[in-house]
């Protein structure tokens, strides 16, 4: 069986695209120039070092049990920066449940992402409003969504990209590969972004493929390339390209992070059932933070004075944050009959007008 | 006034839809040149073009999931599922994104989407070609499933489907496709929710929708034969249900019979008598009594009469329930 | 006699089925080495292997369709389907192939082809993890619907299902997986489509499945308090249905309530409440009443306490039916 | 938009693999190499026109009303008989509702397959029997079965092949790019044997993938190879490898066979709708069965006479065919019931009895 072997943390696969290196060397890579002001890297830091804490303090918000769950992206943050940050106001983003830092540069309120985990809603969030799409949970259903949205675009005969995000697991669902023959047969404005970091829950990469998953667009007729998706200036770069690609008419791309899901799965997940602590080691050494940090000191595109203003912001958020999620009220009961439907719908008003009556009976026993 | 075949009807319909609301648009496998395999969409794409009468790769995971992201960029889609025995492979996208997404949005988001689905047999065809699935979507909340049976009712009622804010699961009942009767364009027609009352009467009440509507009309002319009054009940909306009107004449003739040509076990019969039990006990003189398939697949096509209800299995349940 | 977790009353009917017979397998996604993410299968892979338990790539349609190519070459596939919610993506491969393919063949061909389903709510979990799809799947000929409520159960059934030559969709109370009780791994155990009367009591038969057999069997305790005597009944298949023991009972009780957690509207207890008016219509003192969820999605875990069946809530409808 | 531009009849596309050129020149292809005896070329002739006049039989006795519909293989012969003729004995075939060619192959009876067009069963032939599964009508579900079906061979270590059979339109389903994965995980023995015939009832190749087909393959890393589907000979020697490399433990390959529908997708379509009789034609100086006569003529494989004997064989297998079509009897309907679960099933065992009181009541007026 011919599998890829390239998951060892030492080498860098041949295919990898490459900006920055784990030690803080830029790199140039002739395909993807790549210019940024000091103030847009310090941006890049910035937004790196926001949501790993907005995500660290959601897992310890359900270690305290204020969320029923969590997805954490611990180890993915320059994967969803970097793609998130390549977005103009008009694109279109459709995330999976783990995309905290997609949603950051979206501008969505990390507090509106908690109410899934809290259990006191199913999103909630308005799409329109940010150009962010809600959490899908169903594996790889959003891939569609996202085709069809692009086609959308089409029609309005509108500047604008739509991105949809993945996991390496669910590249192996129908819905994913439908949504890549529609893409290209379209030709649609979309980017596939699979953040292949390596696990789906217990499950290694090569339960889903034996070849490197970029490839997979080959088979569909439309360009793929893998990035380092600990490289947040890398995955700027890759994806921008492959947006503009995009709204210009050149239709779809496939975009492999090459990442690693340093967390478990989720919250309720045990990884050292299934994978070694070396692997975690040598993935480490390749941290998106660190190595952006290292990359900035040596070039002297900030000083400790600046790591020292983020990190407290960084408190300041979580404390926020921490404050705001312990202050969602839960939902009414009768919300469970809300927005199921937007026209009138007789078999629910009596449905409703039923339990209500039901719950009156209790009035006064605080239920 | 125009006469219509039901195709055509609907046909019609979208077609008016498609120039009323530039957002409307028509999907599916070989809905555009060919106009379908039913020619329902036929002449469509020539007057709208292929951006807006679109012919989809083979897939109806593919038909669904992409229907929804154009309802998300603010178009109106009205796919096209082939055969009733193909919409399974859609399921996933209707169960759990269509019927489900608006509320995950809190209302943010509506998905106008229109399933069409012709089904049922009576056709002679082969497997997967002759099904009646609407029990898998009448038990999803999220959705409105409806079912016409004949060429006023589906001009309108695609209309109003398209309309809705809702994503709507609309049956097409195909042994009727043909059926031809008087179509007045202008008239607005019953909301979509409503049932009617297509002939009255007073010892009976019987319950049909799509293409056993016909069969319990004729069932009613041949009972009144033998001095027999049944009222015949299209229940054209399935979720939401009229209760008002059914249970209006279930009260005042005490007895009722649903016909479907789906399999009976759990079925959507098995709502229907559930439901008017629970409201009409003390006015029931037998219990709600259902006529349809088999708790088999659907049989070979030489089988197919004796699987599906025919004027003499409803009338011989008709003769069951006033036996009680 | 030994004290078991319902989840590991599953692991070792899964584990003797292996020992037992070298054709059964063990698929789906992450039972192999963690053990599935409820822990049913754990250490399974590590005693047989590879080959005999494994781990698929992420794709319901295809460890349904896998598992059939698997069925057909003389294994005896047992496919876990992670989560209720994630049925969906198999819909087609269960509906159009899993039931049919063996009509189809005349009986040439045998799939004993078992689906496990963890099912239900009550676990504080997000979207798509609480469902109760079993509705979609009784309406499904072809198909047997068993669900387990205790370890002894769950222990003789799993094995039953495997030994079955027809295609079985086995639900597991996922809130039930650490309820513990006494198994005895000896005992042969009802057949397995046989109801079992779990508490016998005179006023009302409540017939319940899975999850709620335990909400019942309090709400019997609560009601006896009140001078009310409850007969609960356990259906454990509910395709086929155990019909004498349910109707022996109501007819006796003269009064019925079901209960399950999955939308009331045309959920699994329509087709009971049809099925026993019908065969015990003049033995009924009140409708047969439904406790279920409403016809809404699925909500979020902080509301599924209103959402669930519940002791009181299963007791006002006891009420309701009394008061007929 | 890249569009496969090589639909045009003239060119055979390069990457085309071809043994007898349209006009019957034989020609050699460096990977494979096809040794022949006389017999063994004047079996495929037989096979060609035996299966051709089985066919068209069976679309007349749709017009007349013995069948409810019938799928034409009509242009199709080269790629099922050669296909089918590389398979041994101990193979598995899973055929779609066309591949009446590679039954025949099988030794399944053609009449058995008459069936399911006539409405008196779903199939009703034993798979095991002939190695040969039940036709399956919902686009692209056999593909997991035969993956499935794979990978028990592989477990039950025997030398084995299987071999799937799907269209050009299939490829669009969920099912079969997960059947792709399913085997490319697995390396399972099965070969993937898509007839491209250009049409998915009235959608051309266009709608369905932007690239040429077999090229799918490489995105799931195994080997994908086009071949000249109206060539016997190229369909042979190219199947005959895949099944031997699959039986190798070399896991699977997608055949793409280049071809063409020459009527109807089934006697209720209308192709003039949405074709146009020029591609016909071209198509038609194309004919499997007229290169492979040009080419036993020109090599004196046969004279007339075996023709001849070859035309009346298949006029005796059509009247046989009619015959015994004919005399199918109408199955009786408490058949209904039969068949659909192996163990005993009260609830059916009572809607049968209901049914058999319910027709009793009829006894005598001949219902
Ligand atoms: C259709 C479906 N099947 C199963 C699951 C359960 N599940 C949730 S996440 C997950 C693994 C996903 O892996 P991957 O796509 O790599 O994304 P990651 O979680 O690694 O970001 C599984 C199997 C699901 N959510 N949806
Ligand atoms: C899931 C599903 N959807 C739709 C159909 C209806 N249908 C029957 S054949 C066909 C076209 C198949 O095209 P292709 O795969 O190229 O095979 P061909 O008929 O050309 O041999 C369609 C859409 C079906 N049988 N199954
Ligand atoms: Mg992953
Ligand atoms: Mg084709």
């Amino acid at each position: 069986m011919t599998i890829d072997a390239s998951r060892g943390p030492q080498a860098a696969p041949p295919e990898l695209v490459q900006l920055l290196t784990p030690e803080g060397e830029r790199v140039e890579h002739p395909d993807y120039p790549l210019e940024l002001t000091q103030d847009e890297v310090r941006g890049l830091y910035r937004d790196l070092t926001l949501v790993r804490r907005f995500d660290l303090e959601a897992v310890a918000l359900q270690r305290q049990g204020e969320l029923g769950i969590w997805a954490s992206l611990l180890g993915q943050e320059a994967a969803q920066i970097g793609s998130g940050r390549a977005l103009t106001d008009t694109d279109m983003a459709f995330p999976t449940y783990r995309e905290h830092g997609v949603a950051w540069c979206r501008g969505v309120d990390p507090v509106k992402l908690l109410g899934l985990f809290r259990g006191v809603n199913h999103g909630g969030w308005d799409p329109a409003e940010h150009n962010f799409h809600l959490y899908t949970i169903v594996i790889g259903s959003q891939t569609l969504h996202a085709v069809g949205y692009a086609m959308g675009v089409q029609r309005d005969d509108a500047e604008a990209a739509t991105i949809v995000y993945f996991g390496d697991g669910a590249t192996s669902q129908g819905d994913v590969n439908e949504a890549f023959i529609w893409a290209s047969v379209f030709n649609a404005p979309v980017v596939f972004f699979c953040q292949n970091n390596q696990w789906a829950i217990s499950e290694p990469l090569e339960k889903q493929t034996r070849i490197p998953l970029y490839r997979r667009a080959s088979g569909f007729g439309f360009p793929g390339v893998r990035v380092d998706g600990n490289d947040v200036l890398a995955c700027l770069a890759v994806t921008r390209q492959a947006l503009a690609n995009a709204r210009d008419g050149q239709g779809p791309t496939l975009i492999e992070a090459y990442t690693y899901r340093m967390g478990a799965h989720t919250t309720t997940d045990d990884p050292t059932r299934y994978r070694v602590a070396s692997e975690l080691e040598a993935w480490k050494l390749k941290d998106p933070i660190e190595r952006l940090k290292a990359y900035m000191f040596k070039n002297r595109l900030a000083d400790q004075e600046f790591f020292d203003a983020i990190d407290s912001e960084a408190d300041t958020l979580a404390r926020d944050m921490r404050k705001r999620c312990l202050e969602m009220p839960d939902p009414d009961p009768m919300a469970i009959f809300d927005h199921v439907y937007r026209d009138r719908h007789l078999l629910l008003e009596e449905e409703r007008d039923q339990f209500a009556a039901y719950l009156s009976t209790f009035e006064g026993e605080g239920r | 006034m125009t006469t219509l075949s039901l195709s055509k009807a609907i046909n019609e319909g979208l077609r008016k839809a498609l120039e009323d609301d530039p957002k409307v648009l028509v999907m599916g496998e070989d809905v555009g040149k060919l106009g379908g395999v039913f020619r329902v969409t036929d002449g469509l794409q020539k007057d709208f073009g292929e951006d807006r009468v679109i012919d989809t790769p083979l897939a109806e995971s593919g038909i669904i999931g992409t229907a929804i992201g154009l309802a998300l960029r603010g178009y109106r889609p009205v796919c096209e599922i082939q055969f009733d025995g193909f919409v399974f492979p859609a399921a996933d996208q209707i169960i759990t994104q269509l019927a489900k997404m608006p509320l995950r949005s809190l209302g943010a988001i509506k998905l106008p989407v229109v399933v069409r689905i012709p089904c049922g047999g009576g056709i002679g065809a082969v497997e997967h070609h002759s099904e009646s699935p609407e029990a898998y979507f009448t038990h999803t909340g999220g959705l409105r499933v409806v079912a016409c049976s004949n060429p006023a009712d589906a001009y309108t009622m695609i209309q109003q489907a398209i309309r809705s804010d809702d994503p709507v699961i609309f049956f097409e009942p195909k042994r009727r496709y043909w059926d031809k009767a008087d179509v007045d364009v202008e008239a607005p027609g019953l909301p979509l929710e409503a049932a009617k009352v297509v002939r009255e009467g007073r010892d009976v009440t019987m319950l049909a929708y799509g293409p056993m509507v016909k069969t319990c009309l004729e069932a009613a002319i041949a009972a009144e034969e033998d001095g027999r009054s049944l009222e015949v009940i299209d229940l054209r909306s399935l979720n939401p249900l009229d209760t008002a009107t059914i249970t209006g004449s279930v009260r005042r003739t005490g007895r009722c019979v649903v016909v479907h040509e789906a399999p009976v076990f759990n079925g959507f019969g098995a709502e229907l008598a559930a439901r008017i039990t629970e409201s009409c006990f003390y006015h029931l003189e037998a219990p709600v009594l259902r006529v349809g398939g088999f708790s088999t697949p659907y049989p070979p096509s030489r089988l197919e009469e004796h699987y599906l209800p025919d004027l003499d299995r409803v009338l011989d349940t008709v003769d069951r329930s006033l036996a009680f």
